[in-house]
């Protein structure tokens, strides 16, 4: 029984910080149209400079910031200068792009921060909380960890469906020649989109990071089941994110936990492709488009 | 006997109805034209017609038999075809090659054949050529064979759609608003086009430009709000005071 | 064995041409090793501490006359690539043998063809058996750091005849570490145990494993892992609140780099940086970086900061120059006329009684390739294992497990850190 | 104008059987003047070239990303690890690749069958599960794939009558590693021939055609899952062989060796070469195999230490990729086709100015 | 109100504008003729700032829109209706118009929005239906009904009467009339069906090959047979 209840909140833990990761994925799906492969190295580096904050002697919650305003600051300025030209053309070509900055930003970060283990602090207790005398598996930071992610979904689905600023990003994204003529300075809304998005993923990096070891690779299998946690929501979908991050956490953890770990990965697929076979669209896809 | 019939379609999309208990029926070598006003239900009922959409109730009658369950890639193989409301065309191939996917279901060869270029695949190859080159050339627009459409005149984009539509030698064609965009010359060469070609097959068109329904319909069907509410030849269609007040307006052309 | 006829490594014509990698006054290794990916962390380290005690001798005038140069390639922990590097190292730099290169999968990867190329693959970083238990189609391959299994005997043992009440729970890797290590320790322990978790190495999610454990109320959990995983599941134990005794493989208890990484995690159970890992227990075969007073602690101390680079003495590096150190006894005992089999058959002939660092003897022989022989079970305190037993020394299979009596743990290093002279 | 049109294209399997005994006339060449160690990456350059080449037929012609045509080498290269267990096994290697391609294919099908309703994105998360969750199947299934060593790929000995013809035109002895880069380019060159007559035919039209237009695609009678689905076969066959000759090189079918850095190395091969382009996916395939061992050696011989070398190499890889990407957005051959297309406009002054991505080679 | 001075464009090799000299006034509708790539649409694209002029001056009420990006045009006045299916298919129909609103800076009033479901109620009963559902006609009414909520001063026209049915077209173009003489709209039309656009221009121009051919008022142009003949193509 105590291994269930600990699979689970292990599981839910793990779910959310999956969903921190797709909410960014969501987030520049919607605001850009492009599948952003570097999210983990870009959550990797802002990790990293919380790191050296922290580790200069500053608090916690100063490197937190810190992680956070550098998240928004690099993802402006990626987009500004490396993404803007494949905004809107051929879509494997961000793909590769993407991917091409993944891989430049994580030779970089074994470079500059050094390629071994570090542990990153927490600001809450590691200790599992204790109810009616038995520790269970979820301790402070992953309360933080629940509560931020659903508040930064509030915040997504805010944005997009009642917001002006969340109109014109998702114009710009669709189709930037006629959002121009409609006023919207689509330049303006790309890099926004990705500068939040960055913001979102940088918030997801100090979630995994948070009272565990980090080093350049430390986000690389989060960049596969936080896209699958995102593409079983439906991408557009920042609910279905945190859906999809729930489902997966929940299911692997069990997998992992009863079956063994060498599948979890095989879950992963067979979830996503049932949840796709049935829906092909992902959970909370949109009613399928009009083709003639 | 009818090259097409449809009969009591129903269609419905959530809570709106695109279609309710239309019917309809092309003659052999005659042109029907479908107008309407805008959101009537002319392009749904052609999705019926192809397949792309199944409807609620009624069913599609080709050529005196039922068509169960029909979906869009049966239509070369019942002799139909269609133009769309806007281009389709394959932006990345030729012309040429675009027109040879029109012409896609006359040739035998399989995959077999095209793995290893057997000779026969090859003789089938030449073939298709042939004949997309003289649809093209039909068209006036084969010297444009060997160009990617997106770098071509719009009249000249929609007569290789058209050739696309035609290299199959279908005996029944759809047309959806095959005149958007055309100035009057070309629409009267359009005209004379579709006119001409009820010698080889029957027509069944969707178009807001009057002369050129007139023109060339022998009858017409018009539709408001997904049900029929006129049916007749041109004459009797463009007095008919129901069509004046939803369709053409009192005053205009 | 070759295709194309006369081809053979082992050609014994006379007035041959040197073996590639050897001049009058150099001689060429390589190794390949994960620099870069997933793996790195930790593991590029063992070339550089071999690299600086190479680079200690060919100062005191390197071994015969001859300057060792050391080639490293990365492989970052991919067979394929390891393939591809490995005849880089042979077809292109030539090298005379390769020393050191790491991790099972990727040296299994090239064992074949370096024997069939006739290049000494030499003592390799990594305690799978296969190394030297098939010295007949593997003649020129050596493995180095005592195997998985005879450590999971040993400890397997220990257990049995110290704690025969624990409920023993088993925290693997599930790869031939895992593997190995469990057929050792069943010989001993089969029914003392309750639980068997695996995690794949790269998933750093081990709370269902841990929670699994402690469900099935172990009370002690032998842990065959690597070092981050020590860390890991540590964090996890505090977070579930359990708190069995801890046995870790010497792979995982590199006390410096856990405690370190615990250290941050600063409530409760871990405090100061060494006393991490206080009470938990483990074994060692070399000392290491925290045994301050060990000799060969302090030589290596005085090579790294004589001639290595960026960068602490760890005990990643104290590895790779304990290999080099061996590899150059080696070099030493083939004599001034440098060839392969030369080498070969001076390992066989004399590895067991070589000097060093190791606790215990290497077991090189001409029927077993088969590295350090045995180990002794510590409990860290302070960071610095406390031990509890002496040398212990075994073999593969039903080898018998037995005190060491050839006294190699109380080697001193020779004044000039340079063997033989 | 029909003429010249028809001449060129008329003659499809002649054409592409010439260009065949061109590049095996150079593959001869290169492979006797080149030293045994190059022999071992020109092996390496040709199952890249043969797995990019299928993903070219794929998400350049057919249009379906796939990040996890990996695993599908994955299942070739297992295939006939299993069938090479020892030196006495008497499985003659081309039966091995032929094995390895029909099992890939068959996995192909079934994974094809459930991408073929995918799009975008959705197709992308779901090959990229694909691509790590094969390598977990090797981990769970230990007895049958050997774990995380995996199973040791025994190649048998080369055949007297091989060595002696080889002996007889060359004058050299054959070696191992050029035996394997002989076989590598042989099944490289029969691949792509098959690869291009496909591309260049019926089925290679229906395949783009449901790329650009789906609408039109099955107004002209094309089943898209049926395109789908046989562009995934054939590309995943393409794997498959791939796959086999990943085994004869590295003689090891290991999980390690099939991560996502290899099915995302393939794609990028295929970008960076020119999207749909089969000589695009070989040149790309070349690009990644010799650019990060250049860039090391370059980097040690400019004093870095060897990490740091190594470090080099992914950092010059990466930004290749984005710098390509950025300067040169259809690829190497697809500059290379819109500067000659330019050149030619300029001298016929009027023709079209857009040049449309991506058509086969 | 909007006067173009020697204004050439082009594409690559293609010269689609040349020398082109216009004004379209104040309070009037200004219909823009001629054949398939005569250069009209290049001609409203350049004028709104999306596509650049390689020389030649664009005044609109005194500001040099040569170098304005296009998203400043709403702010200016102006409103660009562009050729084709210019929907956000992605957005629904709400949301396509209440970017209009947006577009002139500010906040979408709730009168607008009313104004343009009086004017096509397909559109209001339709509100939350994602665009991609529409019809063509419902579509480019939808497009129309944008321009409308920015409250524009001048509106460039693109097509308007592309696939709509002649009781629509009248309707639109009976609007525009209306939006002209009460507002004071100033309207640059660019038409391919000649005879309704002069039906309704007050002054017209014709585009051959992307040279002005003609520039005169509208009934003057429709009187003219031989110019009606030769590029009008009525
Ligand atoms: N997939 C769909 N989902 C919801 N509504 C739809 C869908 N397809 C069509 N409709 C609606 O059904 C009605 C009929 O559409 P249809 O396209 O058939 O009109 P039409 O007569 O072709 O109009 P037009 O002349 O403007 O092209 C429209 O109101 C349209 O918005
Ligand atoms: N994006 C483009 N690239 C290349 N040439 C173009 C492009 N757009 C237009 N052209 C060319 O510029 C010329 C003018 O085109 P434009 O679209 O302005 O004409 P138009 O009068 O609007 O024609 P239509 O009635 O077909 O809309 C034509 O020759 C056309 O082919
Ligand atoms: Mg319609
Ligand atoms: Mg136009």
């Amino acid at each position: 029984m105590q291994q269930f209840l600990n699979t689970a909140l292990t599981g839910l833990t793990l779910g959310m910080v999956y969903a921190a990761f797709a909410l960014a994925l969501v987030l520049i799906w919607r605001s850009t149209r492009i599948v952003n492969f570097a999210q983990a190295p870009m959550a990797m580096t802002t990790t990293f400079v919380a790191l050296v904050v922290i580790d200069a002697g500053f608090s916690y919650w100063l490197g937190f910031v810190a992680a956070l305003l550098s998240g928004l600051v690099l993802g402006a300025v990626l987009e500004r200068v490396v993404v803007r030209p494949v905004e809107g053309k051929a879509e494997i070509n961000a793909v590769i792009l993407t991917l091409g900055l993944f891989i430049v930003l994580h030779g970089l970060a074994a470079v500059v921060f050094g390629n071994r283990y570090r542990s990153f602090p927490a600001p809450f207790g590691l200790e599992g909380l204790s109810v009616g005398g038995t520790t269970i598996a979820l301790n402070g930071f992953g309360i933080f960890t629940i509560v931020s992610v659903l508040l930064v979904m509030a915040l997504l689905v805010a944005l997009f469906r009642f917001t002006d600023v969340g109109l014109r990003m998702r114009a710009s994204a669709f189709n930037q020649e006629v959002a121009r003529l409609l006023g919207v300075k689509v330049g303006s809304m790309l890099t926004l989109g990705w500068a939040l998005a960055s913001l979102v993923g940088s918030l997801a990096g100090l979630l995994i990071a948070g009272g565990s070891l980090v080093h350049p690779s430390y986000m690389d299998s989060v960049v596969v089941f936080g896209f699958v946690a995102a593409v079983l929501g439906g991408l557009d979908s920042p609910l279905g994110a945190v859906v999809g991050g729930l489902v997966l956490g929940l299911s692997l953890s069990f997998v992992s936990g009863y079956v063994g770990s060498q599948l979890v990965a095989l879950a992963a697929l067979v979830i996503l492709m049932l949840v796709l076979t049935l829906r092909p669209g992902g959970l909370f896809a949109q009613a399928p488009e009009r083709r003639v | 006997m009818t090259e097409l019939e449809l009969s009591g379609i129903t269609v419905r999309f959530g809570g709106l109805t695109a279609l309710q208990d239309v019917g309809l029926a092309v003659g052999p070598h005659q042109v029907h034209g479908v107008i309407g006003p805008n959101g009537a239900g002319k392009t749904t009922l052609f999705n019926v017609a192809c397949g792309f959409v199944q409807p609620d109730s009624g069913h599609v009658v080709r050529r005196g038999e039922r068509v169960e369950r029909l979906r869009p890639r049966d239509l070369p193989g019942l002799g139909m075809a269609r133009t769309l409301q806007g281009l389709g065309l394959f932006d990345r191939m030729t012309v040429l090659d675009n027109v040879m996917v029109g012409a896609d279901h006359h040739a035998r060869s399989g995959f077999l054949g095209s793995l290893l270029a057997l000779p026969r695949a090859g003789a089938d190859e030449r073939a298709l050529r042939d004949r997309a080159l003289r649809v093209l050339d039909d068209l006036g627009v084969a010297s444009y064979a060997d160009r990617f459409p997106p770098s071509l005149p719009y009249p000249i984009r929609k007569r290789v759609a058209l050739a696309r539509a035609l290299v199959s030698e279908p005996d029944l064609l759809l047309l959806d608003e095959p005149a958007s965009g055309l100035s009057a010359g070309e629409m009267d060469e359009l005209g004379d086009l579709v006119r001409a070609l009820t010698a080889r097959m029957s027509v069944l068109l969707v178009e807001h430009h009057m002369d050129l329904v007139m023109r060339v319909c022998d009858e017409i069907t018009v539709l408001d709000f997904g049900k029929v509410i006129a049916h007749g030849t041109p004459d009797e269609v463009r007095n008919d005071p129901a069509v004046l007040a939803a369709y053409l307006g009192e005053d205009v052309h | 064995a070759c295709g194309a006829g006369g081809r053979d490594g082992s050609d014994g014509g006379g007035g041959a041409p040197a073996d590639p990698g050897v001049t009058d006054d150099t001689v060429t290794i390589g190794g390949s090793f994960p620099l870069t990916g997933v793996a790195a962390p930790g593991y590029s380290e063992i070339p550089t501490g071999a690299k600086a005690y190479f680079d200690h001798v060919n100062a005191q005038g390197g071994v015969h006359g001859r300057q060792i140069e050391y080639i490293v390639k990365d492989d970052g922990y991919n067979p394929t690539t390891t393939s591809t590097v490995t005849n880089e190292l042979v077809l292109k730099d030539e090298v005379f043998a390769t020393v050191g290169s790491l991790g099972t999968p990727t040296q299994a990867s090239v064992a074949d063809y370096l024997n069939d190329e006739g290049v000494p693959q030499l003592m390799v970083s990594s305690g799978s058996l296969q190394w030297g238990d098939d010295v007949d189609n593997r003649p020129l391959t050596f493995g180095w750091q005592p195997d998985y299994e005879s450590e999971g005997k040993i400890i397997g043992q220990w257990v049995a005849e110290n704690m025969p009440d624990a409920r023993v729970g088993l925290f693997l890797q599930d790869d031939d570490l895992g593997e190995d290590a469990e057929k050792g320790v069943r010989q001993y322990v089969d029914d003392q145990i309750v639980a068997v978790e695996r995690y794949t190495s790269g998933n750093t999610d081990v709370a269902p494993q841990i929670s699994g454990l402690q469900a099935k109320k172990a009370d002690l959990v032998l842990a065959f892992n690597t070092p981050s995983y020590t860390a890991l599941s540590q964090l996890v134990a505090l977070k579930t609140g359990y708190e069995p005794q801890w046995f870790y493989a010497n792979i995982g208890s590199d006390p410096a780099l856990v405690g370190s990484l615990l250290e941050r995690f600063s409530e409760g159970a871990v405090a100061g940086s060494s006393a991490a890992l206080d009470g938990v227990m483990t074994t060692e075969y070399i000392p290491g970086i925290d045994s301050t007073d060990d000799p060969w602690v302090q030589l290596w101390q005085q090579v790294w900061d004589e001639q290595g680079g960026d960068g602490e003495l760890t005990n990643y590096r104290i590895y790779g120059m304990s290999q080099a150190y061996a590899f150059v006894q080696a070099l030493e005992a083939a004599g001034e006329d440098l060839t392969r089999e030369g080498l070969v058959a001076a390992i066989e002939e004399g590895g067991t009684e070589w000097e060093g660092p190791q606790l215990a003897p290497f077991r090189y022989s001409a029927d077993s390739h088969m590295g350090i022989s045995g180990m002794r079970i510590v409990e860290l305190e302070g960071g610095v294992g406390e031990p509890l037993t002496e040398v212990l020394v075994t073999d593969i299979g039903d080898a018998e497990i037995t005190a060491d009596d050839s006294g190699q743990a109380d080697d001193s290093p020779p004044e000039n850190g340079v063997p033989g002279s | 104008m029909r003429d010249r049109i028809a001449s060129l294209r008329q003659h499809v399997l002649a054409r592409h059987l010439l260009l065949a005994l061109v590049g095996l006339l150079v593959v001869v060449v290169v492979v006797e003047s080149v030293s045994d160690y190059r022999n071992t990456q020109l092996a390496s350059m040709a199952y890249l070239g043969i797995a990019a080449g299928g993903l070219t037929v794929l998400t350049g012609i057919n249009g379906q990303l796939s990040l996890g045509h990996g695993a599908l080498m994955a299942i070739g290269a297992y295939t006939s690890a299993l069938l090479l267990p020892d030196r006495d096994a008497s499985v003659p290697l081309t039966l091995v690749v032929l094995a390895a391609t029909a099992v890939t294919l068959v996995v192909g099908a079934v994974v094809g069958l459930a991408a073929a309703r995918l799009h975008g994105p959705y197709l992308a998360g779901a090959t990229l599960a694909l691509a790590v969750a094969v390598p977990g199947i090797a981990l769970y299934f230990k007895e049958t794939f050997g774990g995380e060593q995996g199973i040791r790929v025994v190649m048998p000995d080369i055949p007297v009558w091989v060595l002696d013809a080889v002996f007889f035109v060359t004058g050299q002895d054959l070696t191992r590693s050029r035996f394997t880069a002989y076989i590598g380019w042989l099944t490289l060159i029969v691949v792509f021939v098959l690869l291009a007559n496909l591309s260049a035919g019926r089925t290679g039209r229906r395949w783009r055609a449901v790329r650009d237009d789906e609408v039109s695609a099955e107004l002209a009678g094309i089943d898209l899952g049926r395109a789908r689905v046989s562009a995934f076969m054939v590309s995943a066959a393409a794997a498959g062989a791939a796959g086999a000759i990943l085994a004869f090189t590295v003689k090891l079918a290991a999980p390690s060796a099939f991560t996502l850095t290899l099915s995302l190395t393939l794609l990028a091969a295929i970008v960076l070469g020119g999207l749909g382009s089969l000589a695009g996916a070989l040149i790309g395939a070349a690009l990644l195999t010799f650019l990060p061992s250049v860039v090391t050696d370059a980097g040690r011989s400019a004093g870095l230490s060897d990490i740091q070398a190594a470090e080099l190499a992914p950092l010059v890889y990466g930004l290749v990729m984005v710098l390509v990407i950025l300067l040169a957005p259809t690829g190497i051959v697809g500059s290379l086709r819109s500067a000659a297309l330019r050149g030619r406009a300029r001298r016929r002054t009027t023709s079209p100015t857009t040049t449309p991505k991506g058509t086969a080679a | 109100m909007l006067t173009l001075t020697s204004l050439c464009a082009g594409y690559g090799p293609i010269t689609a504008l040349e020398d082109v000299s216009l004004t379209a006034r104040r309070g009037e509708i200004t219909a823009v003729l001629g054949a398939n790539g005569a250069g009209k649409t290049t001609l409203l694209r350049t004028v709104s700032g999306l596509h650049r002029a390689r020389s030649g001056a664009i005044d609109f009420d005194g500001t040099r829109l040569e170098t304005v990006a296009a998203e400043r045009m709403p702010r200016l006045g102006l409103a660009h209706v562009p050729e084709g299916r210019g929907v956000i298919t992605e957005l629904t129909v709400e949301e396509n118009l209440r970017l209009g609103g947006l577009g002139r800076g500010g906040r979408v009033s709730s009168a607008d929005l009313s104004r343009v479901n009086d004017l096509f109620p397909v559109l209001g009963d339709r509100r939350a239906a994602l665009a991609s559902t529409l019809s063509g006609g419902e579509r480019q009414m939808l497009v129309i009904g944008r321009a409308l909520m920015a409250r524009p001063t001048m509106l460039l026209l693109d097509e308007p009467s592309l696939g709509l049915a002649p009781r629509i077209v009248a309707q639109i173009f009976g609007l525009v009339r209306t939006l002209v003489r009460e507002d004071g709209l100033s309207v640059l039309l660019v038409e391919q069906n000649a005879r309704s656009a002069l039906s309704v221009a007050d002054h017209g121009v014709v585009l051959n090959l992307g040279r002005v051919v003609a520039d005169a008022p509208a009934d003057e142009l429709a009187g003219d047979d031989q110019l009606r003949h030769a590029y009008l193509g009525f």
